[in-house]
């Protein structure tokens, strides 16, 4: 039980110094939108178009937005070495990885939500036919990516080339559940008739999900403690 | 006869091929302060960080009182005050030490105890980034001891610290000692670190050259440790 | 043996057998970029003692 | 001892390579419907059994790494790492080429040609993650982890790219067909022997890198020595 209560700390302060700052949710936010108004003139979708790649090219701004909230998520424990002293602290390496995963969940969530409205009024998408699908969906995908991002933040957090090196890293990895979490969006996001496949993406997500929140909780203490 | 307060039991710690520590075995017990002296690049930080359970051993370990350091119970109990203050810039000092306060264990009162203690309580709402180099030395103390550590680790605290900082630091030591704390503090003055010191440890690239009592004479001549324990100069 | 695409035939044994010698160059070219470090270190060395 | 056992595989390796060239060529009964083009199947197949040796090497060292801490493992996980991403290339060009004929266009997205390119640059990040680290023991610690990442990823991968699409034919090897005979049984010999002469060859490049990382491991040591001395 303590470990979630360490794990909540270490949320709340990351959130809290996020939403103090607004170094990277901001940049991601106006990042995002831009990314969705230029694929509006690149491809001036049809509503059959979109009802054919709209999850996909939803989720390509998502994955991006996700790479610069991830990789902020150790940085920001360089200056004045709070890295040590939390490694220090009794909380274990696990739940320091679990309290910052949820932190990068829930602001990429946020911004998740807001681009959506944004997504409709761009492409004319009535995405609220099948609402909560939806957000479910959105979030399993989100916390793939926040638990696979947040784990090669720590990985990488003392590389010189850490920028670089992050999105490198974690979009191959990550290519099982952000193909599957496309093709859920996909018939989610306009309404479509799940196709027979729906459920087959839905376990691979959840499986990726569960097998990787587990090895990542597991091996956090090995990579923290340097 | 208790379990040691920090046990070295042959440490060893590799970079590659590089020992960074030799077989380095100690034994400490309750209420000593030990003066951990060396160069640069001769391990000091390295154990330090050994000790306070930031890095692992390659080779043997390290036990506090009797207790793996990995275990959050034993780590519960260490204060580490590093180089750099290990505050957030953007959060202000009550929110600083109220989160780092949780994953101690450490009520709301306790905090704004410890603000009063360092005089920081009327800044305490407003951001670190915005304090004086006082300020956040005080406030870095102020986290290092929140908790009531049985263990405090030190890297070169005095260095660091303003005068005013360097008292209060000193005058929480004696009390902390007195308290039956452990204190281990690695450092560059000599001086400084002689006057806490009940024991004094000489560390030569990654060799535990001497660990022993202070001597008066070690208090006057800083330059005799070194002279006679401190390998080729 | 008929010749209808006996071209891709030789494109693919070709890459097969060319990626396999590169990566073997690639390790000869390793090889002696490590020996020469060390021989020079050991010079280095002998001529400080 | 170890440049002797390179040596000997040298000796048994490269003459059954070159044979096994010669027969592929000239001996080995046509393909109906394919023409001469299917002969690329002997690397094609081949290459690809000895990356996956190579992959899984490297996660069993990997792991073994993180619970023995033996540099001698992490060591074993960059050659075998290394010599697995040779092999992978090669099955994956001559995959593409050999899916240029059969489906005429070089890049099908066929489900196993795309899962070798991602888990080829999967491992591709394993090797550019070790370049980027210098503390050694830091390096091993940190690219065993990601190796077992990696290996994770790539099989969820495997199940994702089938069930997302599959052209590529149904296997052909009578040990996955049930013994029932899908191909020519000369065919199918000559498939296992060139398997042999191409895992032969993937220990000689394992072997030599082990070699060249401990004579690196040398250097640095040497380098250091060097350091200490001036």
């Amino acid at each position: 039980m303590t470990a979630l209560r360490h794990a909540a700390a270490i949320a709340a302060k990351d959130l809290r110094s996020e939403f103090r700052t607004k170094e990277s949710i901001n940049s991601t936010l106006s990042f995002s939108v831009v990314i969705l108004l230029l694929f509006s003139f690149a491809f001036d979708p049809s509503p059959d178009m979109i009802a054919e790649f709209g999850g996909g090219l939803l989720w390509i701004v998502f994955a991006f937005a996700g790479a610069l909230i991830v990789n902020r998520s150790f940085a920001r424990e360089l200056p004045n070495d709070c890295i040590d002293v939390l490694v220090s602290s009794p909380a274990s390496g696990a739940s320091l990885f679990l309290g910052k995963a949820v932190a990068c969940f829930v602001l990429l969530f946020g911004i998740e939500c807001i681009c959506l409205p944004v997504f409709g009024v761009f492409y004319n998408v009535t995405w609220w036919r099948s609402l909560w699908e939806l957000l479910g969906v959105l979030a399993l995908g989100t916390w793939a990516m926040a638990c696979v991002g947040t784990f090669f933040s720590a990985l990488t957090v003392n590389l010189r080339l850490r920028e670089l090196m992050l999105p490198m890293l974690m979009y191959p990895i990550l290519i099982p559940a952000l193909l599957s979490v496309m093709m859920l969006t996909n018939t989610l996001l306009t309404g479509q008739a799940m196709p027979s496949d729906f459920g087959v993406w839905l376990r691979l997500l959840i499986g990726f999900n569960i097998m990787f929140t587990t090895l990542s909780v597991y091996l956090a203490e090995t990579i923290l403690v340097r | 006869m208790s379990a040691p307060a920090v046990a070295a039991a042959g440490v060893w710690k590799y970079f590659g091929d590089y020992p960074a520590l030799r077989d380095v075995r100690f034994d400490l017990q309750a209420g000593e302060c030990l003066a951990l002296l060396g160069r640069n690049g001769a391990g000091k930080t390295t154990l330090l960080r050994i000790l306070g359970g930031l890095s692992g051993a390659s080779k043997g370990g390290v036990l506090i009182d009797g207790g793996e350091v990995r275990a959050s119970g034993t780590r519960a109990r260490i204060g580490w005050l590093g180089h750099s203050i290990g505050l957030y810039d953007e959060l202000t000092a009550r929110e600083n030490l109220r989160t780092f306060g949780t994953l101690y264990g450490v009520t709301a009162a306790t905090v704004s105890d410890w603000l009063e203690r360092v005089n920081l309580a009327h800044v305490a709402d407003s951001p670190v980034r915005e304090y004086s180099r006082g300020m956040r030395q005080r406030l870095a103390v102020a986290r290092a001891f929140l908790h009531g550590p049985r263990l405090l680790l030190l890297d070169e605290p005095l260095t660091s610290l303003d005068d005013k900082a360097i008292a209060l630091l000193q005058g929480l030591l004696t009390a902390a000692r007195a308290g039956g704390a452990t204190i281990i503090l690695s450092t560059h003055q000599i001086r400084e670190a002689m006057e806490l010191a009940s024991r004094v440890a000489l560390l030569d690239r990654g060799r535990l050259m001497h660990f022993g009592e202070r001597t008066a004479q070690m208090l006057d001549d800083p330059g005799y440790l070194y002279r006679t324990y401190g390998g080729e100069a | 043996m008929d010749e209808r695409n006996i071209t891709f035939m030789f494109y693919g044994l070709a890459v097969a057998w060319g990626l396999l010698a590169l990566y073997a160059v690639l390790l000869g070219l390793r090889e002696r970029n490590l020996t020469k470090q060390l021989d020079t270190l050991k010079r280095m060395i002998e001529e400080k003692k | 001892m170890r440049t002797k056992v390179i040596l000997a595989l040298g000796a048994i390796g490269l003459p059954l390579l070159l044979r096994n060239l010669y027969v592929i060529m000239f001996l080995v009964p046509d393909d109906l419907e394919q023409g001469p083009v299917y002969r690329i199947f002997y690397y094609h197949l081949p290459a690809f059994l000895v990356a996956m040796c190579g992959y899984i090497t490297a996660m069993a060292a990997s792991v073994l790494y993180l619970v023995k801490r033996d540099q001698k493992y992490d060591t074993i996980a960059v050659a075998a790492t290394e010599t697995a991403l040779a092999f992978a290339a090669v099955n994956l060009i001559t995959g593409m080429i050999w899916g240029r004929i059969s489906w005429g266009i070089w890049w099908a997205w066929d489900a196993r040609l795309t899962w070798a390119l991602i888990s080829w640059l999967v491992y591709f990040g394993y090797l550019m993650l070790r370049n980027a680290i210098d503390d050694p023991t830091e390096r091993a610690k940190n690219t065993a982890v990601y190796s077992i990442f990696a290996s994770a990823s790539v099989a969820v991968t495997w199940k994702a790219i089938e069930w997302w699409r599959t052209q590529h034919p149904g296997p052909v090897l009578s040990i996955r067909t049930g013994g029932v005979q899908r191909i020519d049984p000369a065919m199918e010999n000559m498939l296992y022997i060139n398997t042999l002469a191409l895992l032969l060859l993937g220990a000689i490049f394992l072997l030599v890198r082990l070699r060249q990382e401990e004579v690196q491991r040398e250097i640095d040591g040497l380098r250091r020595y060097a350091h200490a001395l001036n």
